[in-house]
């Protein structure tokens, strides 16, 4: 966590509250010119380039990519949560108010509450040492506070609007003791329960067998339409991000190939790299021949 | 089918980050010493054992130099009127003693640390060569064979490890008849300590044998003692070097604690261990008679540790070493 | 000896059953389960098979059993209609060097510590077969048909892409000059770009050596470019097994139509625009 | 989990069967006769006989394991008539050098162990996870390396030297302290407290450094994991990413190293003991080897052995209440 843009001693003025409070006319997310560095032994080298993009409340970007690409760092640059030696810089306006500004202290009041996180690999995100109610209640209590029985009340409510059988029962279990479909919507109704304005979902049916992914998609869509919430979707896999997003974000090497709504990019790719990507998914409905390769150079 | 140049963006194995710091140094071996040679204190730590080494190997030539034996009583260094204290400073420090001589003996303490060297790292050399056969041995084949083999060599190592080691270490020795002393230290040490080697070796072996390269040689047509030599030895070598790097400075510790103890070398033979021993009476009137030998023992353990640490983390951070 | 009515590799009845131990040591329970249940099936010359299915679904462990590195509970493993399945010594060495494998994470299935060059003969090395012409050529000639660069031989494979290291799998297959290679999950860990060029290398292989493949994936799209005969497994089972286009096309069975309709699809108008437009391009700039 | 129990007290048992024909063996067939070091310099091969008889020597191997089992829950006589001496269950043997018998003289060692394990125990768990939890929370700075070079020194240092060290430094130089002499608490409580300062200081220094190293690397890991960044963004106070998520993980690996050592201690820390003058089980231990006190050196053997083969079965127990995926699994 070393984000050297975001001073310790960042002015409190007008801070905590006011992130909460939308700056009129403003966009729930806004990010523009977002680079990200990190330090090597060759230099420091971008592995995000000057990417922007925004999302509205109640909608889905998709932020496609293949590994390297930078999508990852984009998501964990929003929330403030960049690997060690890693700088941020650029605008990241959420509501209006710029999150590379604010304290390590003001960002923890937005991470969880107004801004929640879905990660890839739903086993090594969950604390093997507690139960998953305790997991799901305790950023309930670190934002809102309340005894430990309400909070788990809420971990119970939550579990089941991700359709969890029996949640009195399972929410005092461990992990270990969930199938991975089951351990990834806990993740959701982690990141749920608090009723955040954006979910930033980092392949988060990835690990997931087809049938579970396309259940979890399901619920995840499901949840946006009665919530609201804006959804910033990273992901490999074009198909998935077809079925999802409402703007698409290209990236190859930290660089933004192409950005535009969905069906822009489905139907009329501007970019060589978007074709050639479009050109390389295999698909199930008929064969033309043979599928093309895309080149790197 | 695009060009089949296309994919050769370097070593893009775990994304962007690692290829840019990774200088992708032709030989692995190459790279870990370049990395050991710009760290201060592992230059310092080398050095250090490189001097212990020839001090040992050089004992006798400078015992012929100097003429000065471990075992001569040097009466005219010691003043019988204070109970055979040193003459002069610092527990008698001159130009024909440079460490001063025992108090009691006049034994001249630079030759009986020379000597001491020699008996200190003989027998953990001889020691780490013992236990890491073994353990490589025995780990590999309870590793890579699994089944009844593992539980028997996996019971051994258990029951090995359940002795209170030094306390039966102290006990086996003073029960057994004197005989070679260094001999019977070296097979006790390697006794109680090859499971350590065989238990990380076992592990290793396990995991390396489920790896997919070990089944992509069976499928090859390997023999099962090809595999176990050709494919996953090779996979091994950081870890035995690092293990018995680490496995030197234990015994030389252990060694000098039986030794404190009386019931390792035997006197006269000097070690560094016993010296302390016999510096006990000794320590509120001449310090200097305890302080040489236990800064020796204290730099050379940790010589070999600040080395072993290093090569550990080097194996660690890089995939090949 | 190839009549076109015997099978290359033909599998009947396999069960295989793992035994599982308890944690504790002296007096550990056991526990068994079935990760193969009395499945058969069977390649033809120049044929592909994909066998596909979830995690879990016992597909891996067919595979292993077919390529003998796994000894079945139950059933045999037939090779040109001789029975392999407790081949030993000669046999077994004939067996390897009609039947290689090519694994799904291409860096774990190469020796870390051997060269490309190294691990490309070893099948040849380990079943003690002369290369037909002098080893350097004979590496280099396999690096350069599977899209590698021949210069690279002494390379070790940490210093090599993804994509590049399957290569490196596939052209250590291909050494030994086998009739059929059993790729497990052989494209999935790979980015979609190098997918399909991999997957374009294996169609072009197979075409110019007259290969068999069983193709283990969990990626039904990838299945559809790559099998002739598909068998869809589930549990242990093999629940439906046809041609390509019947599966496809017309499932018979609920696991097959449910694992069908779970795939995620470009939405197919867009995608109906995209290829329409590129056409028009296509005539407009010849 | 009863079941559970069972077969690891079982298994300890088997353990302790083995450690005691494989020490037996050692004591009494292979080494010198012990009744040469009983009878003294004036002996007659009849007063050898009559001592093996004693000793139950002349009898066959497997027998004399079996009287020396049953003796330690019937007990058991030495010899016959007028001169037998009875040695009460729990008999772990008699001394003849000092008349006693062993388990007494065990018995009555003990406090002065346990009393430096104990507080020995307290300083190294104080130092060492406070070591590792600042080392590894300022990784890389000069509070680590200094940690670490601290920690470096400590399991290079044999403790005899830091002992004779300490001593020199404080009791003859400065004269903070009086030469140690122990005695119970309740007769002098600062003389008691001067006694152990400085054991308990040499024995917490060397654990302390190992201590500090694990965890280090422990706690490094697992601030690595997933599950940390998920407690990130939850936006949880680091003190409660920390407290909660990275301390539970990285400490209870070192729960078994903690078992062990501590039982190791108990069963007497031989070098400090002597060093210091404390009359422990270490030292009884040392004071036997000198003496060639055989039935004494093979009892405490065993009973350092049973110490380490009792803490292996409690630490997996409590492993098993202290992490979930274990206990599932043993249930």
């Amino acid at each position: 966590m070393s984000r050297q843009k975001r001073s310790k001693n960042a002015p409190r003025t007008g801070s905590l509250k006011t992130v909460s409070i939308p700056i009129k006319g403003s966009t729930l997310l806004d990010v523009e010119n977002l680079t990200v560095t990190f330090p090597t032994v060759r230099g420091p080298v971008d592995v995000v380039k000057d990417s922007s993009f925004r999302i509205d409340p109640g909608k889905t970007l998709g932020i496609v990519g293949e590994s390297g690409s930078g999508k990852s760092m984009t998501s964990l640059a929003i929330m403030g949560l960049l690997p060690e030696g890693g700088e941020a810089s650029g605008r990241i306006r959420f509501f209006g108010h710029d999150l590379l500004d604010r304290s390590d202290r003001e960002m923890r009041r937005v991470r969880g509450d107004k801004i929640a996180m879905i990660f890839q690999d739903p086993l090594s995100s969950l604390n093997p040492y507690y139960t998953v109610g305790v997991q799901i209640a305790e950023a309930y209590r670190a934002h809102r506070g309340g005894s430990k029985a309400a909070a788990k009340k809420v971990a119970v409510d939550a579990m089941r609007r991700v359709k969890i059988a029996d949640p009195e029962q399972r929410v005092d279990h461990y992990p270990h003791q969930f199938s991975g479909g089951m351990r990834q919507r806990i993740m959701i109704a982690m990141a749920l329960c608090l009723e955040p304005d954006l979910v930033i979902a980092d392949e988060p049916t990835t690990a997931l067998d087809v049938t579970v992914q396309a259940q979890i998609l399901d619920l995840m869509k499901e949840l946006q339409e009665e919530t609201g919430t804006g959804m910033l979707f990273i992901t490999h896999d074009l198909a998935v991000v077809s079925e999802v997003a409402d703007e698409v974000l290209v990236m190859k090497g930290g660089e933004t190939m192409e950005h535009g709504t969905a069906e822009e990019i489905f139907s009329n790719p501007q970019s060589s790299y978007t074709t050639a990507l479009l050109d390389a998914v295999p698909r199930i409905t008929d064969v033309v021949g043979d599928i093309k390769g895309v080149s790197h150079e | 089918m695009s060009a089949p140049a296309s994919e050769l963006a370097g070593g893009t194995r775990k994304g962007a980050l690692s290829t840019l710091d990774s200088g992708s140094a032709p030989n692995p071996v190459k790279r870990v010493v370049a990395a050991l040679r710009s760290t201060p204190s592992v230059v310092v730590s080398f050095g250090w054992i490189i001097f212990i080494v020839v001090l040992a190997l050089a004992a006798p030539l400078l015992e012929q130099i100097t003429g000065i034996s471990p075992y001569a009583y040097h009466e005219n260094a010691i003043d019988p009127a204070l109970g055979g204290l040193p003459l002069g400073q610092w527990g008698g420090v001159s130009a024909e003693h440079w460490f001063g001589v025992e108090p009691g003996s006049g034994r001249d303490i630079f030759m009986r640390i020379a000597y001491g060297a020699q008996v200190s790292l003989t027998i953990a050399v001889a020691a780490t060569i013992v236990t890491t056969t073994l353990g490589v041995v025995f780990g590999m084949l309870a590793g890579f064979f699994g089944g009844v083999l593992d539980q028997l060599v996996s019971r051994l190592m258990d029951f090995l490890m359940a002795f209170p080691a030094l306390i039966f270490m102290i006990a086996l020795l003073s029960a057994l008849p004197a005989g070679n002393r260094p001999l019977l230290l070296v097979i006790v040490l390697s006794i109680f300590a090859w499971p350590y080697t065989a238990r990380v070796v076992r592990g290793q072996t396990m995991s390396l044998r489920n790896g997919e390269f070990v089944e992509s040689a069976r499928a090859s047509g390997a023999s099962p003692a090809r595999i176990a030599f050709k494919e996953i030895l090779p996979n091994l070598r950081g870890t035995i070097i690092v293990l018995s790097t680490l496995s030197v400075p234990q015994y030389i510790g252990t060694e000098a604690a039986l030794s404190f103890l009386g019931v390792g070398v035997i006197p006269p033979t000097p070690s560094w261990g016993q010296m302390i021993a016999s510096s006990v009476a000794w320590y509120a009137v001449d310090p200097m008679y305890f302080v040489i030998p236990g800064l020796f023992l204290f730099f050379t353990v940790l010589s070999f540790t600040v080395v072993g640490d290093h090569l550990q983390r080097q194996l660690d951070e890089g995939d090949a070493a | 000896m190839s009549d076109t009515k015997t099978p290359l590799l033909e599998v009947q009845n396999l069960t295989k059953t793992f035994v599982t131990q308890g944690s504790g040591a002296v007096f550990a329970g056991k526990r068994s389960f079935t990760a193969v249940d009395d499945v058969s099936f069977a390649v033809q010359p120049h044929e592909t098979l994909a066998i596909v299915g979830e995690s879990g679904s016992g597909k891996s462990t067919m595979a292993r059993i077919a390529a003998k590195l796994l000894e079945p509970t139950a059933g045999n493993v037939l090779l040109n209609g001789t029975d392999m399945t407790h081949a030993k010594a000669k046999d077994l060495a004939h067996f390897r060097s009609k039947v290689q494998v090519v694994f799904q994470d291409p860096f774990s299935s190469l020796n870390p510590k051997h060269t490309v060059e190294r691990i490309i003969m070893a099948p040849l090395d380990y079943q003690g077969v002369k290369p037909p012409k002098k080893r350097r050529d004979f590496v280099r000639d396999l690096m350069d048909r599977v899209g590698l660069n021949p210069d690279h031989s002494q390379r070790y494979p940490g210093q090599f892409s993804g994509g590049q290291a399957q290569r490196v799998g596939i052209a250590r297959a291909l050494a030994v000059g086998p009739s059929l290679v059993v790729c497990d999950e052989a494209v999935s860990a790979l980015d979609v770009s190098v997918q399909a060029v991999v997957i374009n290398l294996l169609k072009d292989l197979q075409r110019e050596r007259d290969l068999s493949y069983i193709f283990i994936a969990h990626d039904l799209a990838v299945v559809r470019h790559i099998a002739d005969t598909v068998a869809v497994v589930n549990k242990g089972k093999i629940v439906e097994h046809g041609d390509r286009d019947s599966i496809f096309d017309a499932p018979q069975h609920e696991y097959t139509r449910e694992l069908l309709s779970a795939v995620p699809q470009i939405n197919p108008e867009w995608e109906a625009a995209r290829l329409t437009r590129a056409q028009t391009a296509q005539k407009e700039n010849p | 989990m009863l079941f559970y129990i069972l077969k690891r007290v079982a298994a300890g048992a088997i353990v302790l069967f083995l450690i005691t024909v494989f020490t037996y063996t050692v004591f009494f067939v292979l080494s010198p006769d012990p009744a040469y070091m009983i009878c003294g310099k004036t002996c007659t091969p009849d007063r050898i006989a009559d001592i093996h008889e004693k000793l139950g020597l002349d009898k066959p191997f497997w027998e004399q394991i079996w009287i020396f089992i049953s003796g330690l829950f019937v007990g058991r006589e030495y010899g016959e008539g007028v001169n037998a001496v009875h040695c009460t269950a729990p008999c772990l043997g008699y001394s003849f050098q000092t008349s006693q018998s062993v388990f007494e003289m065990i018995v009555q060692r003990l406090p002065v162990s346990a009393t430096l394990a104990v507080g020995a125990a307290v300083l190294w768990l104080l130092a060492g996870i406070g070591g590792g939890l600042i080392g590894a929370v300022k990784k890389g700075t000069w509070w680590d390396r200094g940690i670490m070079v601290v920690a470096l020194s400590g399991i290079s240092l044999p403790n005899y030297f830091v002992a004779l060290a300490l001593q020199y430094i404080l009791v003859v130089k400065l004269k903070w302290l009086p030469f140690p002499t122990a005695v119970p608490f309740a007769d002098d409580p600062l003389q008691w407290f001067q006694a152990y300062i400085m054991p308990w200081f040499v024995l917490a220094f060397m654990y302390a450094a190992m201590y500090t190293r694990l965890v280090r690397a422990n706690v490094i890991d697992t601030l690595g994991q997933g599950f940390i960044r998920t407690a990130r963004a939850k936006g949880l106070d680091p003190n409660i990413v920390m407290g909660k998520h990275a301390l539970r993980p990285a400490l209870t690996p070192a729960l078994t190293l903690f078992g062990m050592d501590f039982a190791a201690l108990l069963g007497g820390a031989l070098i400090t003991e002597t060093v210091f003058g404390l009359n422990g089980v270490g030292k009884l231990t040392a004071d036997s080897i000198t003496q060639n006190d055989q039935p004494v050196i093979m009892a405490v053997t065993l009973l350092a052995a049973a110490l380490v083969v009792v803490a292996n079965i409690v630490v997996d127990l409590l492993y098993s209440v202290l992490d979930p995926r274990v206990r599932v699994k043993a249930q």
